[in-house]
Parts: structure tokens; C-alpha cells; sequence
């Protein structure tokens, strides 16, 4: 048997008495003869754990890993924060790791009370009134935010801006591709996006969706999103920054009926892209068509204070083809790391991180826009992260400044005229500002 | 000594804080009830740059007029918190979790200690390939892997669970069909499909048919027949089925659905009932999604995250979403997009970290171990089917694969005892509860899943436990569970008073 | 199914085993009754060497006949059990831990981040200097700063706990006293001392003299005055003492001591009460323990591994165990021994890893964060006596420093509740309870360190806690603690029929 | 205030006024002024704990660590044996880590059973009826060995064979000191020790001590220890190594009425020599003597198993200055790290280590004796450890070997004539013994 069979020989045979067969073979009677794979799968013998580990240590020693090999300055809906000990050492707990999505409210408020008090956060983040226990990330959201919006309002066309992160833009077309929602791209211009004056021809959209600050770093005017979307009576979707918003006033405050974002920067390390954390609150007009678990707060028996998953029939356990969306595995133990995140930040806490992040931000763009042949991308005013044209190919730069020391940045697609975005956190200082200028003067010369 | 002795129950304020741990039965207050202005946890290090105020970095009509009230709390009270909220949630560390279609299994430490490699969880995902060698690497040999434990040709590693691993599977199917110009409108599935099913299926933009069971818990070959045509882009099928019953007709189930141009897809959530006894791919499935927090032992976080890999037949790898980690000539690695990929799945390339936990899975049980699992987690099914005869009603009391589904039916008749009273006094006997309810086509369903890493003895006693449940089931079975962190929980008010915030106390 | 029903209490059968979270009351069975032959955990590399069998490797008058009988069970009962275990175990983490002289603060989860780095672990203790740069600088910079701390001249980090370090002490008197050809035979402590001091004093070759408390609870000078003659050896003190009260006229006292030629010992338990405030040095102490596993946030493990280093003044330190780590001329680390050293401590470097952990600390605190420790430490202390008077006599009712000593006196003649009943009330309400009969000077003695990590919140909710206790004190009480793991233990049953291992049963 | 004190400005004032005070500084009124520290602690201000962390870690990382960097044949009471992740994970759960000695048995079963389920495995392991629940350390163990044989027997003359440790000796000198005991070294004689004939002038021993396998990892004779003590009516003090115990026969059962040992081996890492763990067990005759603390099981009031510290009057807090020994704190987590690991092994793994641990010692033996210049230091048998005689300095080799990528050995004192001591566990492989073979042969050249 293998390592993590605990059966001895004596357990196996006294089973298959009991069960009535004589060997393991017979347990696999019910499978045709036909289909039973003959001398087994082709893969290595098992190893032991030490080998193992051996083996996923060399591969994960043949990366260039962020602060231990290159330093930070690559953004772009990954961000490289500080995550204090307290945080992943409290959330992985093996009660929260090893549990399952929690069907017995009974034996599951540790994993409820966490949930409830991340959309407790969540929602005030966002200025809206219901947050749910997590998307899978936030494309994933961004997808969710549409299905809504389009249920909600009967029409299917939505707007999205130019300025929308494009891997997020690359995933609602291809979920689109099934809903047969049709998405209208909004071009940027200078940074922000221009909307169309008219419907832009054909049905007017149900929905508007925009990035605050958009995938440029650039802060997009809400206020004129939520008129475009009023002209069409259309929902206005905000794919926000959670760290941006400890500066920035709420997108509910500015008009949004929805609010998705992605997670990944309370409490998420890069991790090469997931797990991260789909975020997704609405105005409460809306919470029955909300996407995934929702935690509420009632009592027990005794009438104890006591959490439970609740309107459960917008699911598909319990609606099947007309749930209000098909998740259900969520990202729930990432939630929980953003709760402890956010708890340990305090209202203090993420105001430094937004405003240490601007300011590192500001510092590196100052310093590399006094670099011969570094131009800004947009005019617009960011925050957090910004876009440059330069000399050569971003490409090109990633991989020359890699041999400095630094992640540089994000190569931009064409679509935004090529060059880098480059953000700073709170982890950058003066001395890596320094020296990322430095070395990108060097390598641009 | 002028402060009011604090109530244990109910809103419980800040200083009832420290003073749970143990006591199963007393309540956490919320971390914002915790909170206490101006306290905090957070220390970030000197930047030394410039003191930049927010009115000079932010445009004023952007600006917060106030801050967002999040928690205030020291370090202390953080962790004190979230560990004492730990002690009252089970998890599969603490005992068994018989949950039926969720594959509870025992999570190895080893991948926890692989996951948390800096050399992994430190790497930007827009990083290029040069400097991520090790990482598509990984993912490269996961993928081969799983197509091996599949039999299937190709996979993608991006979809984050298995609902969102069945949508993948169903623009696949799409992308596949609308190539051949011949769009098709219906998708079927049996009724003891899982509700993930039939809600990927409208998020695909089909129509969802459902054939029936027959009496032996099987697909009606006839009903099937019957539902066949050339609209019919393809047929969703668990194997075993939410039953825990292996479809035995699942050549001729194939061949009928080829036959009309269908599609047969491979929902994997039971996937752990046959690894390296028999393969979707050598069954005749075209497209096959994994369920990694199951069968990979994915721990399960509470919820997630988990992994739902795609496998499909070579037919189907040119849909693939993209790009694709791959192996170049030259023995480095790099991506690849296919050239007709429906697109993106998720907006990186995965839950990368369950990916490292699932490929360190693999490594250390190698094909042998593999099929270990399988034995032991059909052998200990079927274990439990017997233990439970008797006691309960076996609607399908034939062998079985990795779970079982027994009946409350006649304790409902009986003594008013429900399967969800079962439950409840399941978890009063320090176990979790089987899956309920589901599938829907029996009648008080009690879903169980022992999983292979549960030993005989557990398994007596939880046998020991249900036996002894249903012989004493009586009325009061409805206060069951008493001995839990909180008792039965009003499901229905939470719903009518709806309270998703705090704030909306 | 046939097995009985399993007892719930008692010899729990393994079945058992996977079924008791959450539920606090129910036991959890030996490890040794969870094993079952022939099952297992372990895997090793594959070593690719000749497979020599035990005959062929050891000579068979050493051979054992039979392999020593340990636990066989799987990684994953292995696991549960011990989870289950540890929700059996109150904790710092889970509340407040109010242990006087114990010093039971938060430990910030940094410093297990930085005891975990492999840079650190694994190293072997033979190692050059050459190839432990690293270890060694972080050794010579703890030393200098717990030089700072203490106001002390040079540092043996090698004794494992305060105890150790109590004996090293009083090594270093010995042989100091030795070297100036004047042995002597006599050390003083106080009546209020902690039990570890008079022990080491018999193990240091010495005889202990008490010198009793006067009314203020501090040393009584006259009768110090009365024991000290030259055959004293020192006195050890601990200042705050352990009522908490501050030795007011420590500098007399060390004027009278150093006046016969004697030396002056500091136990360095108490020492976070005056962080950053006053130093045993300028009180006048030659030699000075410290408890890092109390005031430099190494977690008590449950009862260890804790760190106690012996800081010198300059005429002591030539005698210091080593070798000690030292930085050489050329800026680089290296290893010395004192010339005339009593020797070794500790098998190795002392407990290094603990040494991390206090090294985190002291970087994140700083000198002003030390400070704010003391401060609070002794905040905590005092509100909380002020809160309980009314409630329980305070047989010293004047400013303490960072504990409280308060009695249970009254409670025991009006009510026949005594301390140790009040302290398993209290576990019942919660919280870890206080140290009792201890100091021994104290009738019904309730020792309360609250500790600076402790908000207010929590202060209130204990004194709460203690003030309902008092006003509710009954005969009852001696049924308490009763929603604990387990209800009152019986410790003369177990002295009586002493069953130290399983197989005594 | 500091990071981790909670207190908040007003929080402060709200309590001070409480207790009647005007300021902070009122709180050390006590304190007479002259001895108040002015102008504060003269060390750095405090870091955040992102900055410590970076510190340590460039500290860390400025050590050569074993795998690595480099390959471990070193061992002389110090292992580098496989450690799975399950023990760490499982032991560092913070309800081990925060609690402390149990001294409220009610909320301490955690403790209390893993400590009476690791006494259970030392003493099955040394053969003995009773375990302590753990000491510093092999040295420190050794040194409460024979006090409690001086103790017992009533004579302070101590046999201690050459073979054990030298840092164990060193230890036991200075420990004497203060009991003035009269340690009497027994010097080895090809590996093993020789016992004088007669009582070797003076007061006879009332306790001999050896360790099995010695230092110089050889197989010493017990029975003719044990005839040695009987001769003079002395305790034999065995220092054993549990790891060998997985192969030879108990010292128990050859005669020892007390055995110590090193428990690292066992769950606990090289760690630059600590935390390690005593182990100490004894003949039940002596338990009243026993060092530290002992766990017993009882009944609670409702009759239902419970642990508890037991024979408590042995110990300091009560007994004082005639206590059977001074220690309070002892390593706790270290034995419950070691009582974990052993059962992961089991009976089945701890033979595999033991015989795993003596191949590759043996396929190491036969490889470097093989080399020209390198001579075995003794012929008696050897197990999981070996000395040898070098052309060149051992503390040379060592640090050439470096350069190689091996910490080749430990170098012997003058007392065993110089050379090295190597081992070679159950982690060390053929290829990596050939490397070792070829890699010592080029720099003894
Ligand atoms: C049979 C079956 N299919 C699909 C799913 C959906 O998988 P996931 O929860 O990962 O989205 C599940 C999970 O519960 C399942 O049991
Ligand atoms: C006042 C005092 N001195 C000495 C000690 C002994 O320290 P340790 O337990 O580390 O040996 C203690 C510990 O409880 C103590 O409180």
C-alpha cells in the first residue's frame, strides 16, 4: 500500500471477508474487463517525502524569486506587499486548511465567523452593503460582475474600458464565448477611458465596467462612469484596487453597483499567479442574484450567536441550471489570510500601505522619467503604479534588468504602444528606488 | 472592580476576548467588537523617502474624506482570535470526514512544507519564462502526469475548481463543435448529477437535458437513447457516479454519444475511486476535469482554493485555453498558446500553490501508490455499506467504489428522524457529518465517503457511531447536536434576517 | 456491524481515535492504543547501497533480539492525534495565561519565523567558525545587547534555562571566591525566593541561609544585617521580588554584602519589569541571570526549551564557561575561552535556536520598545491589584511593579474556598489561572502577572472574572473546574499508584 | 509604545488614573532615582518586524547549512537525521509552543499526555521502568545521573570512561565543582574502555558512566561495565544513543540502572546545538530521585483518565535546597517534537534508521579506509560512527572539505590522538558516499 494508505495486510484481509471478496482485484469487478488499465500507470514509483521535497526544492530553486533574487517593481494586479508572520501562521492553521466548505454550521464557525467578518471588510472596502465569501480570483470577479449585471438588467451588451486589466479582459471574452454576452471595448485615451457620447450603436449596454485605478495605474473618473451607465440604465461595474482604496473614496460612495477586485494583496504572497482572491460586493438590491456562498449571521437553538451559509438557493447545489452562477469550491482559506490581513492593518495600517505604496510610486517615477529616453505613457494622475515608453522593448528591459537585480516591471501589449508598467509598494526604499533608476538608465543606454 | 460581569453569550464584548479557549461552547465575539481605536498590530520598514502627505499624492476629487474602519488590534488579540476561532472548526487534522463527493482524505505535511518553498510562493506571475524555469517545469510534469493518471492528450492547469474546470470543458466542447460548423444547443447529464453540472452547462450556453436512473443506479441506456440526437453537443458524466456506482456501460454510453457527433465529458470529482484501475480517456471521454482538492490531495481550506485541470483527447488540444506551459526543443521550458484556445480560463495561470501541493502528491505516491489509493478507498466503501446493513436502507446495495450511499428513509418512518438528524447526532459522536440530501434521486441520502486514509478502526467506530445512532433514533434527535460550539443553527432565519455584515446587525 | 459500542470514557479502543474534536470532554486515547501492527508512517530516500542486514552489522553479543515495541500507526493518525491533543491544551495563543513569575506574554509569531530559517537549523554545532559566521555574530550581538540590558560587562549564553543559569552563578562565585584563596560556604537568599534558587545554591556546593520579609514585603536589613559575615558567598535577589515588590534599598544591600565580600546574584526572572528603567548592574549585582523564555518572548514550549544567560561584571568575567563568541580584530567571529572558565554549561552553544528567537525580538523592540514593554508590564500589574481590592486582601497593597500577590485568605475562612479553588474557577471562566502558594510567604497566596501584552480589554474581563469568583465563593467551588478537557485531577492518586508509562498501567 | 504592547493613549490615561497615577514614569517611583536609567538603553530604536526579519535572514544565510550547502558526514552527538514535515508542523502547533509547564493539569492534557507518551517510548527504548519528561541535554543529563547515583550509593567518586564526549566531560567538571563530586576519567583502549582491575586507588565508585556507542562510535563491553560496577557496589550510568537502540540491545537489559542520552536525533534539527533534549530513565527502585519532571496518570473527580505532574515533592519549588535537582523549565516541546518522530517511525522505522544509518556507515568506512593515509583510529566494532587517523590536521580537512561541499567529520582532541570522526545516517547515499571518498582522498593529497 502506499505512504498514505494506513491498511496492513491482517486490515485488508479481514475487510475483504467482511465485504465478501477475496482480493483488492475483485473490488474493481464492476469495471469491464475491457477498461481496466493493464499494467498499471506509467508514472515513476512513489517516492519518499525527503526525495520529494529534494525534487520540488530544485525546481523552486530554478526560479528567480522575488526579493531573495530580483527586487519588485512589477505590478499589474500582482503586487509583491508585506505579509506579516502573524497573518499565514494564524490562517494556516490546519482547522482552516483542512476543512471543507462548512455544510455543518454546527462544527464550521470557525471557518463561518472568518468568512463574515472578511465580508464584513470587504464590503466596507467597497462601499457597498454585501460582500460574498470569495471568487476565484479577479477575473473570475470581473465575470461574475457581468453575469449579474446582464440577469439583472435584461441586456446582455457591456462596456468594458480599454483600461481593464487585459488578461481580465481576455477572460470574460472567453466566458462570453458561452453566455453569448457581447462585450464592447472602450478604448483609453491618455490614460483613462473615453466613453461613446451615444449607445455606440446597436443595444445599449446593461452594464459599464472600468478599473479604478485602471490596468495603467491611472485613476479613471468615476463619476462620469456612473453617468455613462445612467444615460443606458445600465449597472456600473468597478474592478478596484483593495490597497488603492485605502486612499481612494469608496467605489460605492462614487456610484458603483458593484464592486469586484482582486485580493491577492492582503495577504497573498505572488505565488505565481493564484491562488488569489476573486472580491465581489453589491449594493443589497442585488444580493439575491449574488454569485457563491454568502455567510449570515443567526442563532442556534439556544439562540447563541451562531454563522451559516445563507440564501443558499441562488446555488447550484440547490438550483442547478439556474443558479446564479456555477461556483462552488471557492477561495475561502485566502479570505481567511485577507481577513487577518486587514485585521492586523487596521484602519491605520491600510492607509500606510496605500500611502507608502504612492509614495514609493511617486519616488521611482520621478527618478525614471529623469532618465533620458523614459517618456510617461499617460498624462492621467496615478497612484500606485505607472506606464513608460522606453528606448527598447519592455521585453527586452525585463530580462536586461533581471541581470541588475530587479523584477522592472510588466511589459505593456501593444494595445497601450508597448513599454513597462512599473509599481513600488511599501517594501521599495529610497536605496532600491535608487538603484532601480540606476540600473534602468544602464540598461536602456 | 466597577465593570458589569460581561454576558458569555451573544454579543459578547472586547474583554470576553481572552477567555474562551476550551470551552467549546462559549462564543468568539467579532474581531470588530475586538477592536479598540488607535490599537494596532502593523510595523512596515523605513523607506526613507519623502514624507509625501495624501493630499500631494492623490487628486483631491479622488481622496478619502475618511478612512476605512477596518479592525484595531494588537498582534496579541489578532492571533488570539483567530486561533481560538480555529478551536471551533472541525477538520479532517482532527478526525474523520465521511463527507460523500468532497474525498476528505488526509493531506500529507510534505505538501504543505512544498507549498511554502519561497523559491515557488515568491515569483510574479508576468515573471517571463527565463526567470520561471522552475515553475514550468512543474507544471509541464504535473500535466503529463495527470494525462497519464487520465489517459487523455492534453491539459490545462487553469481552471481554479471543478466548476469552473466543467465550464472549461464545455467551450471546449463549444469551440469544438462551432469549428466544425455544427453548433449544437443541448447538454446531457444524468439526475444524480452534481449541481455543478447542470449550472455550467447554462453558463456554456446550452440546455441542460436530464436522463433518469434505472434501478440498478445507472444511466438509462434507454432514456439515453431516447434523448440522443444531433443537437446534443455531448453528455456530462461522473465515474463512479454520486452513487459511488461504477457506470459499467460506459463503452456502449460512448459509442451512442460519438455516434450522434456528442462530446462525452469527465466530471473527475470521483476520480480517486479509480486511479490506476481504469481511465476516462481509455473509457471514451473526450474531455476530463480534475478535482485536485480531492483526489490530489489539495487540502480543502475551508472552501478553497482548490484545482480543476482540463485533460482533453488530441482532437480537442487545439481549444485548450492558453498559454500552455511547454517543454522546447531545447529542454527549457516556455508557454504556448494553441492556436484556436477559446482564451483564458483565470487571469494567471492557476492556483499555482495547489498545483505544487498535487504534483508533490504525485511524486511521492508514484503510479503504485496511486493505485493504492484506489484500493484502499473502494475497499473501505464497501466496508462501510456492509458495516451499515441493516441498520439503514441500501437503495443500491451492490459493490460499490469509493462511497456509499445509504437511506434515512425508514428512521424517518419510524421515528421522524431525518438524514439531517443523523447528521447532527453524527457530529455530537465527534465526527463530521456524510453529505446529505444529495444525490437528489434518493430518498434522505446519507452520502459516505470514508476516503483511504481512514484505518479499519476508524472506520469501526464510525460505523460503531452510525449503528448506534440509528438504533436510538427517537424525537429528540432533532436537538441534536448538543455537544457542539453551538447547537442546531436557525438556517431559515439567517435567510429571512438576512445579516451578511457586521454592519448590517 | 458487530463491534460493541466503544466506552466514551476511560481505555478509549483506537477507534475512537478519530472522534473527539471539538467536544472538549471527551478523552483521546494513548498513541500506543491507536497502534496497530504492521502499520506505519515512515518512508526514507533510497540509499542505492548494499542491503547489509542487522547480522552483518552488528556483532551478535550486541545484536537486540527483538525490535523495541514503539507506536505503528499512519501519518494520518499520527496527526489527528496529536491535533487532538493540542485542543486539549490551554495556551498563550488562545488567552490570557496570567502565571505569575511566569511572565507569560505573546510571543510575536516574527520570532518563529526567524528560529525557523534553515540557515540556522541545520548547522551543525561542530562546525567551524569559518562555516558559522552567521551564528556566531548573532551570538556576540545578543550578548552586547543583553550586556545593555542588564548593565553588565560579558555574557555566557550557554545555560538552557534560568535554573542553569542560577548554578553557573553561583560556579562563577565559587570560583571567583576560590581564586582569591577565600572559599566560603554561606549564600543568602530571602524568604519570598523562587524554589530554583535554594536548589542551585546546594548544587553550587553552598549552604542556604534565609533571611525573612519585613511588613513592606522587602528584604529585612536588620536581619540581613544579622547573616552577613565572610563566610557569605553572595546573596541571590530577585528585584522586582517576587511579591512584585521593587527591593527599595537594593543599593544598601549591595553595599552590605559587597562590605563583607560577598557577591550579589540577580535572578533574572522578573526582569521585565524594569526594561529600559534600571539595570542590575547599576543596583550593584556581579552576576545576573535571564530568563529569555519569559522576558525575551521564547515561547514556554509547554515547559521548555526556555534560554537563561549569565551576564558578569568585569571581574567575573574572566571565570565565564565557554568558549564564548567573540568578534575578532579582523571584524570577522570566532570562538575564546576565558582563561581561568569554570568550564561548560551546556553540551554545545546553549539553547541557539531560543537565542533567535530573543535576537528577533530585541531587533523589533528596540531600546524604546523595551521600555514601553516595562511599562506596561507594570501598568497591567498595578490595575489589576487596584481592581481586585475589595475582593481579596492584598497583603501588600502598595505600588508592585510587573505582577501582583493578592490572598485568598478571607475567601478560605468565610467560604472554605481557597486558592487553589479560586484558580480552578477560573479556568472554568476561561482564562489560564494564576500562580498559587507561591511566594511561599503569603498565605493562600494568588500570584497575577498580567504581562504588557494583556490590553485592557482583557484586564477587565480577568478581573471580572476574579471579582464574580470572590463574590460568588462557595463550597461548589471545589467541584470546579468543571467545563474543562477534564474535571479536578486527582494528584495524590497519581503519587500513590505512580503510573509514569503506559505499560505501568 | 512598542510593537506588541496594545495600550492606547487614551487607554493609558484611562488606566493610570485608575491606579492613582499621573504618568508612566509614576509607575517607578519605587525605583530610587539614582538607580533609574537615564537617557534610556543604549541599542538601536526597534525595527519593523519586515526588517528583522531581513537581518536574521542575512545572518542565516552568512552559515553553511547542512544539505544546502553542504553534505553532512559530522555527527559526535549531533545528527543530521530525516525529519518529516509532519513532526514540526504537528509539534509547532502554538497550543504546544504558548502553553506553559503544566501546572493546571485541567487545561494541560496536551502536554501531559504527549510527555506521558513520550516518557512511555524512552523507557521502552532504554529498557528501564521510568522516564523523566525531558533534560537540557546529554551533557546536563549525564551530570543529574550522577548526582542521583551519588545521591543514592552515598560515595562521590565517579568512574567516567574516555569514551563519552569530551564536551559531556567538560560538563561534568565544571557541574562538579559545586557538588564536589570526584570524577575519575577512564581511558580508552583500542576504542573501548579499560576498566581499571582494582578499585583504582582511593574510595571506591559509587557509580561508573559509559556511553554506548562511544564517542569514537565504538561498541563498548556492558556487561563487563556492569561487572565493574557490581565490583564496587556502584550504579552503571549508561549514555546511550537512541538511534543505536534501534539495533542493539537495550542498556536496561545489559544491567543499567540509569541511562541518559541525547534525544536530538529524533525530531529536533542540527540547530547549532540546541534546543536538544535530555533523555533520562531509570530503575523504578530509584523514581524518588529522579531529576525534573515526572507525568503520571490518575482520575479527574468523575473518574475519567487524566495526567498530571507527579511525585511532585522531589522537585525545587517544594523540596528547595534538598530538591533532587535544581531544574524547572526543561525542553518540553523537544519532547513532544521527539515522542512525534518516534511514532512516525514505529517500531519498523526506528530498526530502518538504525540499520539504514550503519550501511551507510559502513559503505563510508570501507571507502575512506580504502584511501591511502587514512587509518581507522581502533579496531573494536563500530556501528553508526567511526574515528580515523589523517595525514593532515582533522580541523584541516575539515575546512578543505568544505571547499568540496562536505562537512567531512568532527576533529578528534588530543586525548584519541587527532583525526576525525564521521558519520553517516540514513539520509547519506552511495553517490554522495563515493563524492565523500574521492573528495577526501584529492585533499588529504
Ligand atoms: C461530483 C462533483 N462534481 C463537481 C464538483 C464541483 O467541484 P468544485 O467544488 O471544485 O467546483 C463537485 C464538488 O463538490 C462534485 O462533488
Ligand atoms: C523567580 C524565578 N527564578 C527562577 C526561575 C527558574 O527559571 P527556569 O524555569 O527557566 O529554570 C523561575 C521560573 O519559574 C522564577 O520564576
Amino acid at each position: 500500500m502506499g505512504h498514505y494508505v494506513p491498511h496492513t495486510e491482517a486490515d485488508i484481509e479481514e475487510m475483504l471477508a467482511f465485504v465478501g471478496l477475496d482480493s483488492l482485484e475483485d473490488l474493481f469487478m464492476v469495471v469491464p474487463e475491457a477498461l481496466r488499465l493493464a499494467g498499471g500507470l506509467d508514472l515513476a514509483p512513489g517516492l519518499s517525502e525527503f526525495e520529494v521535497l529534494d525534487e520540488v526544492q530544485r525546481l523552486a530553486d530554478a526560479n528567480l524569486a522575488c526579493s531573495s533574487d530580483l527586487v519588485c517593481f512589477a505590478g499589474g494586479g500582482a503586487y509583491d506587499h508585506e505579509i506579516p508572520s502573524a497573518v499565514w501562521r494564524t490562517a494556516m492553521r490546519s482547522e482552516f486548511v483542512t476543512a471543507y466548505t462548512p455544510y455543518q454550521p454546527e462544527v464550521a464557525q470557525g471557518v463561518l465567523q472568518a468568512l463574515f467578518e472578511y465580508q464584513t471588510t470587504i464590503a466596507r472596502l467597497t462601499g457597498l452593503e454585501v460582500a460574498n465569501a470569495s471568487l476565484y480570483d479577479g477575473a473570475t470577479a470581473c465575470v461574475e460582475a457581468i453575469n449579474l449585471a446582464v440577469a439583472a438588467t435584461g441586456r446582455s451588451t457591456v462596456w468594458v474600458s480599454g483600461g481593464v486589466h487585459p488578461n481580465w479582459r481576455a477572460t470574460l471574452r472567453t466566458y462570453a464565448a458561452g453566455t453569448g454576452h457581447r462585450l464592447v471595448d472602450q478604448p483609453l485615451d491618455d490614460g483613462v477611458t473615453r466613453w461613446p457620447a451615444d449607445g455606440g450603436g446597436g443595444e445599449g449596454p446593461g452594464a459599464v465596467l472600468v478599473q479604478y485605478p485602471n490596468y495603467l495605474g491611472c485613476l479613471e473618473d468615476l463619476a462620469e462612469a456612473r453617468q455613462v451607465a445612467d444615460r443606458h440604465g445600465a449597472l456600473l461595474l468597478v474592478a478596484f484596487d483593495p490597497v488603492a482604496a485605502g486612499v481612494l473614496r469608496t467605489p460605492g460612495s462614487l456610484g458603483a453597483d458593484v464592486v469586484v477586485g482582486e485580493g491577492q494583496p492582503f495577504g497573498t504572497p505572488l505565488s505565481f499567479g493564484g491562488p488569489y482572491l476573486g472580491l465581489f460586493s453589491v449594493r443589497s438590491e442585488h444580493v439575491r442574484r449574488i454569485p457563491g456562498r454568502l455567510v449570515g449571521e443567526t442563532l442556534d437553538v439556544e439562540g447563541r450567536r451562531a454563522y451559516v451559509t445563507t440564501l443558499r438557493t441562488r446555488e447550484q447545489d440547490i438550483r442547478r441550471e439556474k443558479a446564479s452562477s456555477n461556483i462552488c469550491t471557492n477561495q475561502t482559506l485566502i479570505a481567511v489570510c485577507c481577513a487577518i490581513q486587514l485585521s492586523w492593518l487596521g484602519t491605520s495600517g491600510l492607509r500606510e500601505v496605500a500611502l507608502r505604496s504612492a509614495r514609493a510610486t511617486r519616488a521611482t517615477r520621478e527618478a525614471v522619467l529623469a532618465i533620458d529616453g523614459v517618456e510617461a505613457t499617460a498624462s492621467a494622475p496615478t497612484l500606485r503604479e505607472f506606464a513608460i515608453q522606453l528606448p527598447l522593448a519592455g521585453e527586452a528591459v525585463v530580462e536586461r534588468m533581471a541581470e541588475e537585480g530587479f523584477l522592472a516591471g510588466v511589459p505593456l501589449g501593444d494595445e497601450y504602444g508597448g513599454g513597462l508598467l512599473v509599481a513600488a509598494t511599501e517594501r521599495r526604499t529610497a536605496s532600491e528606488i535608487d538603484a532601480y533608476a540606476a540600473a534602468l538608465e544602464k540598461v536602456i543606454r | 472592580m466597577t465593570q458589569d460581569p460581561t454576558s458569555r453569550e451573544g454579543s459578547a464584548p472586547g474583554g470576553r476576548a481572552s477567555s474562551i479557549p476550551l470551552l467549546g461552547r462559549d462564543a468568539e465575539p467579532t474581531i470588530f467588537e475586538l477592536s479598540s481605536p488607535g490599537r494596532r498590530a502593523w510595523s512596515f520598514r523605513d523607506q526613507d523617502l519623502p514624507d509625501w502627505s495624501a493630499d500631494e499624492l492623490v487628486p483631491p476629487e479622488h481622496l478619502a474624506p475618511e478612512p476605512v474602519a477596518l479592525p484595531e488590534v494588537s498582534e496579541r488579540d489578532l492571533v488570539a482570535h483567530f486561533t481560538r476561532l480555529s478551536h471551533r472548526q472541525y477538520s479532517v487534522d482532527l478526525g474523520a470526514y465521511p463527507l460523500g463527493s468532497c474525498t476528505m482524505k488526509y493531506n500529507p505535511k510534505l505538501c504543505d512544507d512544498a507549498a511554502a518553498l519561497p523559491g515557488f510562493a515568491h515569483v510574479h506571475p508576468s515573471a517571463p519564462a527565463s526567470m520561471t524555469q522552475g515553475w514550468i517545469e512543474l507544471l509541464v510534469s504535473l500535466g503529463d502526469a495527470l494525462c497519464q493518471v487520465t489517459g487523455m492528450h492534453a491539459v490545462t492547469l487553469q481552471p481554479p475548481a471543478g466548476a469552473a474546470g466543467e465550464l472549461t470543458g464545455l467551450l471546449l466542447m463549444r469551440a469544438f463543435h462551432t469549428a466544425n460548423g455544427d453548433p449544437r444547443r443541448k447538454v446531457v447529464i444524468p439526475d444524480s448529477a452534481h449541481g455543478t453540472n447542470p449550472a455550467s452547462v447554462t453558463l456554456g450556453g446550452y440546455e441542460t437535458v436530464t436522463v433518469p436512473s434505472d434501478e440498478r443506479g445507472l444511466v438509462d441506456l434507454e432514456a439515453l437513447r431516447a434523448v440522443l440526437d444531433t443537437d446534443v453537443a455531448g453528455i456530462m458524466l461522473t465515474n463512479p457516479n454520486t452513487l459511488g456506482l461504477f457506470e459499467e456501460d460506459i463503452a456502449e454510453i460512448a459509442a451512442m454519444v460519438h455516434e450522434v457527433g456528442g462530446l462525452l465529458y469527465y466530471d473527475g470529482a470521483n476520480l480517486n475511486a479509480i486511479l490506476g484501475v481504469t481511465r476516462p480517456g481509455d473509457m471514451g471521454f473526450d474531455i476530463v476535469h480534475m478535482n485536485l482538492h480531492k483526489t490530489f490531495a489539495v487540502p480543502h481550506g475551508g472552501g478553497g482554493p482548490g484545482a480543476g485541470p482540463v485533460a482533453v483527447s488530441a482532437r480537442l488540444a487545439p481549444f485548450l485555453p492558453g498559454p500552455l506551459p511547454v517543454r522546447l526543443a531545447d529542454g527549457s521550458f516556455g508557454w504556448s498558446t494553441p492556436e484556436r484556445s477559446i482564451g483564458r480560463m483565470h487571469g494567471w495561470h492557476g492556483n499555482g500553490l495547489a498545483l505544487v501541493r498535487a504534483y508533490a502528491y504525485l511524486l511521492a505516491n508514484g503510479g503504485d501508490g496511486l493505485r493504492a489509493v484506489a484500493e484502499a478507498a473502494v475497499l473501505n466503501a464497501n466496508w462501510m455499506r456492509v458495516a451499515l446493513r441493516g441498520a439503514y436502507d441500501i437503495p443500491f446495495d451492490r459493490p460499490n467504489m469509493h462511497e456509499c450511499v445509504v437511506s434515512a428513509t425508514r428512521l424517518r418512518k419510524e421515528h421522524g428522524v431525518r438524514a439531517m438528524d443523523v447528521a447532527k447526532r453524527l457530529l455530537e459522536e465527534g465526527f463530521h457529518a456524510p453529505t446529505v440530501y444529495f444525490p437528489l434521486i434518493v430518498d434522505e441520502a446519507l452520502m459516505i465517503e470514508p476516503t483511504e486514509t481512514e484505518s479499519l478502526d476508524t472506520l469501526r467506530a464510525l460505523a460503531d457511531a452510525l449503528v448506534r445512532i440509528a438504533e436510538g433514533a427517537s424525537e429528540a434527535d432533532h436537538d441534536a447536536p448538543r455537544a457542539t460550539p453551538v447547537g442546531r443553527v436557525d438556517e431559515a432565519r439567517a435567510a429571512r434576517h438576512l445579516i451578511p455584515t457586521f454592519d448590517a446587525r
